[in-house]
């Protein structure tokens, strides 16, 4: 456990968290590498059956960020996501998956310095919580990790 | 290396025990404007923060031996109007128990030094402060025997003086309160 | 009404007469003040001088008694003591790592869950909605409020008043009938700690406090702390001594002064204690 | 089968200095479908680019994944360069390695690790690409710019002289903005109104231009090129055209201690009332707030003396629909007022005043008449101390920035009151003096050593009233933090500038980002600094962050170059990334079910119903379609569709679970 690298994904809006992201890196901030960033246009392009693909491949952890409320760069596709989101965590929650694993947060174009924070403690929270065996370990009976996707 | 009990400077010192980094201070001398004791200070507030951000030991054995860490009455002007909320109350705390630990408190403020052992003995010694007891202790200590004797009458006849001491029932537990923390330090002694 | 009550070794003897007027006025207001079994000294400037844990730990073992005791609320009328436990609590509550070792070192249980209250604070929640109706003479006197260093800063912790300025006690001194005057001192430093070990600066700083409130036409002073009280009264002399001149501004605490608008005697009040005499006349309605 | 080509770029030292660029092709290259994997010291240089052409040309290549920096930074450089080899743009995508990568890790195998996975991700992604055409929108030519100060003024001018057409709106009665409040302007001294009315003046005839004050935007919808801003043309209760500015009306107005704003409480005004002499329009308005007639229903003296007879109580307020193809934000700033400072006397003490207020005493035209006088009794101060840094550079206030303009002003100011009281004491206090800028070191310079102002390095901790003089109780550092007690007349706070009330409302309206201050952000804090994240939307002056005249006036001139630039083009080209709902063969047609949930979600307004008729010209189904000129591409419905019909070009369902496929997975 002691050299355990978490997998973490990150989904990310391209207007707000994105480009907060792009602003740690022109800044020099320093964070974990275990994060790995995806794009998407909006929060509300998010998918969140993306997030159960991911665990089912082995990820230990996920955040999805997007921009502040009402900053939204297409009007309200954060609130949709958070909608969405409200209503998944709890389905989740029910079908007893560890929600601790997925952080929502807000990081605006200028908070590069937020981006690194939120890496870090979710690191740090995922490393503690170890990796995320009791769900890869079930998916991979399931699911075969390279099958293809359908549309 | 000058210093053989530890070769890592004041500054660093204060940032691990407290958070507070002594770099965050940019000097511009707010703390010293309103300090009520400023004037008096010879190392006033951002000048002792200065010589802690050259990180040197010459000059944290400076610091250490100012007479400014005992002049501080801890009223908390400086802080509540610092700009970049460098806390400088604590900082003093930390450098006054380094300073008598190693034994480089200023002579100059050794009345104040003696004032405040007078007062942990009284408490110590009973739980509760007993002004009498204190006042006794800090005259043999300082050798300010007259100091303040005039007022002496005065205050029994209003019945602000108690000749005998109130002590907490149990004693004990402060006791160990104290041997927990100074008393350690006395002990190495 | 039942309150938690810790008086602090000043209020047991060199400003007894605070004691007695806080028990008195809130034995008038039908409040009974429940002093916390056992209390020991809160370690005051001395202890935060000399030990960073030992200040903190006297402290906790007085909220630890209190908690014990199954009080929720507690008044500390002493300005000091009041920002020393408030201050504990605060680091405490924020930081899980010493609260561990000063539980360890107090051997006791602390939740930090026993709420603090300061003279004014008390006197805001409990006492000023009944002054009104019960004021029988007028404390028709122009005062200074003198609230010192201890009782509003640091600002961020304590969340009392306004940190600069600030203007609870002035309100209920108003209250009282009195003309609370705007002044420059209202929280300068006295010189506290350094009153036996460093006399000439306290008479400079408790010289300049005194000094403005006279030159403003304040005919008394109010204090809510007995080191501001002790430094002001009984220091007067060395204090003329710097001001060179005979100043006989008397000094109270605001609870004699509730005293004397609810015709509480003299000697209930303590008055009769004060080193600089509280000559003073006050229209009875 | 795809043939893929990947280029990592070195970025000079920025990507190689922590991964192993080599190492990154080498293990790409493994990859089923890479066909070229190489690493190169430049990839956006000209060689660097003409090693892509020459690549997708040679190896017939169906994509492009070029790993360097970015993408909001070089994705159009690299998409350019691969359409001038013959591949679709859209075939080429870009992997960050720099700014989410190489910049924020040590180097070590782990950021090298990570610069794989992040380059396979976006090969295996890039395999699902589709070629696609840009769509063209057309451009309205004509421009709105929000905020009429000088930089707004400046803009405005500069786009209507390019021959377009500009809407200015002004939320005040008049523009001129905080440059009109001013009395001399650093480094030249030269009078600040002097230079600005002619510009305003210019604004009010130009053909080109249509001002609106008292006026603010009330809604924006569209995009860039298209955009359909509602203005609210606030009441002034007073008919516009028929007013021929005589101020009779303000004469007889028995509302005349109303703290005057433009004098910044110095002097009163009317209720009705111009705000000030050179005001454009110069036209009276009446302030509802404490106008007699509309607080008690009776009064009406302006409208019997008004001649022209254009007094209207009862005009409502107008909202006005303009079609516009661009707008500059340029809504200036604001300072902090006196009643800030809990320890300067929370705004308690008259003679402690503010920059501006300071500027209005200084001013020929103000209350005074430029006679330095204390607003406490009209005296004139024989002591000044200005403090600079009041507010800024102050963390614990919450405002840990800069507001760059004071220790320029302050020397000014400084500079002006020895000019006026020749045996006046002038002090400063200072934490640094920033006077970076042509000519402005010198002006401070000439302050101290030709006017005698006279600099104290500490800043201010108290300032109180005793006997009618201002206590201030300072430090100078420069001597061992001596305390310095000052007896002054009056004391100017050169308080920090802050974003103006309104900006967040504002930026959430026009969908721009804006930081914790609330003030707007660029694109690029060195490469973009006026335009916005959103395209269309441009920014000029203070609104951005604290600037001074010269800065603000470059800006709006920037601003109005990338206006003009827009607008040389009838139509401009939009990236095709949008959705789309799916076909298939009848008699489904398609397999979107017609829920119509993802109408509910978009914003903007561009699902359509589609009807399908059968032969018989009967509607047999009704399904969604995408307007493509409306679609921006946010794609919250493609997450919404529960049959899974609508997708979106560039961000597909395969596409993105391809992704985090790859992203987890071995090669």
């Amino acid at each position: 456990m002691e050299n355990f690298e978490p997998k973490i994904v990150a989904f990310v809006c391209n207007w707000c968290t994105y480009a907060g992201a792009d602003l740690t890196g022109t800044s020099r901030i320093k964070y974990s590498p275990d994060v790995k960033i995806i794009r998407f246009p909006c929060t509300g392009r998010i998918d969140f059956m993306l997030l159960l693909k991911a665990f089912s491949n082995g990820a230990d952890g996920i955040i999805v960020s997007g921009c502040h409320p009402n900053d939204c760069h297409y009007t309200s596709g954060n609130f949709h996501a958070r909608r969405r989101w409200i209503v998944f965590r709890s389905l989740l929650d029910f079908l007893g998956i560890d929600t601790k694993r997925i952080v929502f947060s807000w990081v605006s174009a200028a908070e590069g310095a937020k981006w690194a924070e939120i890496v870090n403690t979710t690191v740090d929270e995922i490393k503690k919580l170890g990796p995320y065996k009791e769900y890869q370990l079930i998916a991979k009976e399931y699911l075969t990790t390279k099958e293809v996707i359908n549309e | 290396m000058e210093h053989a009990i530890s070769d890592k400077t004041l500054k660093n010192k204060i940032y691990e025990s407290t958070g507070i980094s002594a770099a965050r201070c940019y000097q511009c001398g707010k703390c010293s404007a309103g300090c009520p004791m400023g004037s008096e200070m010879d190392l006033p507030p951002n000048v002792l923060l200065r010589r802690l951000q050259l990180d040197s030991a010459t000059e944290d054995d400076l610091v250490l031996g100012s007479e400014s860490i005992w002049y501080c009455l801890n009223c908390e002007t400086c802080i509540s109007r610092c700009p970049q909320e460098v806390d400088l109350p604590v900082i003093m705390d930390f450098l006054r128990t380094i300073s008598l630990k190693e034994n480089k408190a200023n002579p100059k403020a050794k009345k104040i030094i003696a004032f405040h052992r007078s007062f942990l003995k009284s408490i110590k010694l009973t739980g509760k402060l007993h002004e009498i007891t204190l006042v006794a202790d800090y005259k043999l200590n300082s050798m300010e025997l007259m100091q303040d004797v005039k007022n002496v009458p005065a205050m029994l006849k209003k019945g602000k003086l108690h000749i005998i001491p109130e002590t907490v029932k149990n004693l004990k537990s402060v006791k160990k309160i104290f041997s927990k923390t100074t008393g350690q330090k006395e002990n190495k002694k | 009404m039942k309150i938690g009550f810790y008086p602090g070794c000043s209020l047991s003897g060199t400003a007894r007469e605070y004691n007695e007027s806080v028990k008195a006025v809130a034995k008038a207001f039908q409040i009974e003040l429940v002093e916390i079994k056992d209390w020991n000294c809160c370690g005051a400037s001395a202890a935060h001088n000399i030990d960073h844990v030992l200040a903190l730990s006297l402290p906790a073992r007085i909220l630890a008694l209190a908690e014990e005791q199954g009080l929720n609320e507690i008044l500390v009328p002493c300005a000091a003591c009041y920002n020393r436990l408030s201050s504990t609590q605060h680091r405490l509550l924020e930081d899980e790592q010493l609260k561990k070792k000063i539980v360890d070192t107090i051997e006791m249980k602390y939740n930090g869950n026993v709420r603090i209250l300061n003279i004014i604070q008390f006197l805001e929640k409990y006492i000023s909605n009944e002054i009104d109706q019960n004021i029988t003479r007028k404390f028709s006197k122009k005062v200074a409020c003198y609230y010192g260093c201890l009782l509003v800063r640091p600002n961020k912790v304590l969340d009392f008043d306004r940190e600069e300025d600030p203007v609870s006690m002035d309100k209920i001194m108003k209250q009282l009938g009195a003309n609370p005057l705007q002044w420059a001192f209202k929280t300068e430093c006295c010189g506290a700690g350094l009153s036996v070990s460093k006399t000439s600066t306290v008479a400079r700083l408790s010289g300049k406090i005194l000094e403005d409130a006279v030159l403003r036409g304040a005919e008394a002073i109010i204090v809510a702390c007995p080191m501001c009280h002790a430094n002001l009264d009984m220091r007067r002399p060395e204090i003329n001594n710097y001001l060179k001149k005979k100043t006989n501004i008397p000094v109270m605490y605001i609870t004699q002064a509730i005293g004397i608008a609810i015709g509480l005697s003299e000697k209930e009040l303590g008055l009769h204690r004060h080193f600089v005499p509280v000559n003073m006349d006050f229209d009875y309605l | 089968m795809a043939r893929i080509g990947v280029f990592i770029c070195h970025c000079g030292e920025n990507i190689s200095a922590t991964v192993d660029c080599k190492k990154v092709a080498d293990e790409i290259l493994k990859i089923p479908g890479v066909v070229l994997s190489t690493d190169y010291k430049y990839m956006c240089s000209d060689p660097g680019q003409t090693l892509i052409k020459e690549a997708v040309k040679n190896n017939k290549l169906t994509g492009v994944v070029v790993s360097a920096c970015s993408p909001r930074m070089h994705e159009p450089t690299f998409r350019k360069a691969v359409a001038e080899a013959g591949l679709n743009p859209f075939l080429c995508e870009m992997v960050n390695l720099r700014e989410h990568c190489s910049w924020v890790h040590e180097k070590n195998d782990m950021t090298t690790q990570k610069a794989i996975d992040l380059v396979k991700t976006i090969v295996e992604k890039v395999k699902h690409n589709e070629a696609l055409q840009s769509i063209k929108v057309p451009v309205t030519r004509k421009a709105l710019v929000i905020g009429g100060g000088v930089a707004g003024i400046q803009c405005a001018l500069d786009i209507a002289n390019a021959g377009h057409k500009v809407i200015l709106i002004e939320r005040e009665p008049s523009i001129g903005g905080h440059m009109s409040q001013l009395s001399e302007t650093f480094p030249t001294l030269d009078c600040s109104q002097c230079i600005l009315t002619p510009r305003m003046v210019e604004i009010a005839q130009h053909s080109n231009i249509t001002l609106y004050t008292y006026s603010e935007l009330e809604k924006l919808e569209g995009f860039i090129g298209n955009f359909n801003a509602t203005i609210r043309k606030r009441s002034r209760s007073l008919d516009e055209k028929i007013c021929t500015g005589c101020g009779l009306c303000t004469t007889k107005c028995p509302n005349n201690k109303i703290p005057n704003e433009f004098e910044q409480g110095l002097g009163n005004r009317t209720a009705i009332y111009v705000p000030f002499p050179q005001a454009v329009p110069n036209k009276p308005v009446i302030d509802k707030n404490n106008c007699t007639y509309y607080k008690k229903g009776k009064c009406k003296i302006c409208e019997k003396l008004c001649p022209a007879k254009a007094i209207r109580f009862d005009q409502p307020d107008e909202m006005l629909e303009i079609e516009v193809g661009a707008v500059v934000l340029a809504t200036g700033f604001n300072i902090l007022k006196t009643s800030f400072f809990p320890e300067y006397g929370y705004g308690q003490y008259k003679d402690v005043i503010d920059g501006l207020q300071f500027e209005r005493l200084a001013s020929a035209s103000g209350p005074t008449g430029g006679v330095i006088k204390r607003p406490s009794d009209g005296q004139i101060p024989q002591t000044i101390v200005f403090v600079a840094c009041a507010g800024s550079r102050d963390a614990a206030k919450g405002i840990p920035y800069c507001s760059k303009i004071c220790c320029m002003y302050t020397a000014k100011h400084a500079m002006l009151y020895k000019h006026k009281v020749h045996e006046g004491k002038a002090f400063v206090f200072y934490m640094d003096i920033r006077a970076a800028g042509k000519n402005y070191d010198e002006f401070t310079r000439r302050a101290i050593e030709e006017d005698g102002a006279n600099y104290i390095r500490g800043r201010v901790s108290r300032i109180y009233e005793r006997n009618g003089k201002l206590i201030v109780i300072g430090a100078d550092t420069l001597l061992n933090g001596q305390q310095v007690e000052i007896e002054a007349d009056m004391v100017v706070l050169a308080s920090a500038s802050i974003a103006n009330p309104g900006s967040e409302e504002l930026a959430q309206k026009l969908h721009v980002s804006y930081n914790q201050y609330k003030f707007f952000e660029e694109a690029h804090p060195k490469l973009k600094p006026v335009e916005t994240n959103t395209a269309g939307i441009m920014l000029a002056g203070a609104c951005q962050s604290p600037k001074d005249i010269p800065e603000s006036v470059a800006a709006a001139s920037g601003a109005a170059s990338k206006v003009i630039g827009l607008f040389s083009n009838s139509e401009l080209t939009r990236d095709p990334l949008i959705a789309h709902v799916n076909k298939t063969a009848p008699p489904l047609f398609s397999t979107c079910v017609g829920c119509f949930l993802c109408e509910s979600v978009c914003p903007y307004k561009a699902i359509e119903h589609e009807e399908i008729k059968n032969r018989n010209g009967e509607v047999i189904r009704t399904i969604a379609s995408i307007n493509p000129g409306l679609c921006q591409g946010c794609g919250t419905c493609v997450a919404l569709c529960r049959t899974k019909s609508i997708d979106i070009r560039g961000y597909s369902n395969t596409q993105v679970f391809t992704e985090v496929v790859a992203l987890l997975n071995e090669i």
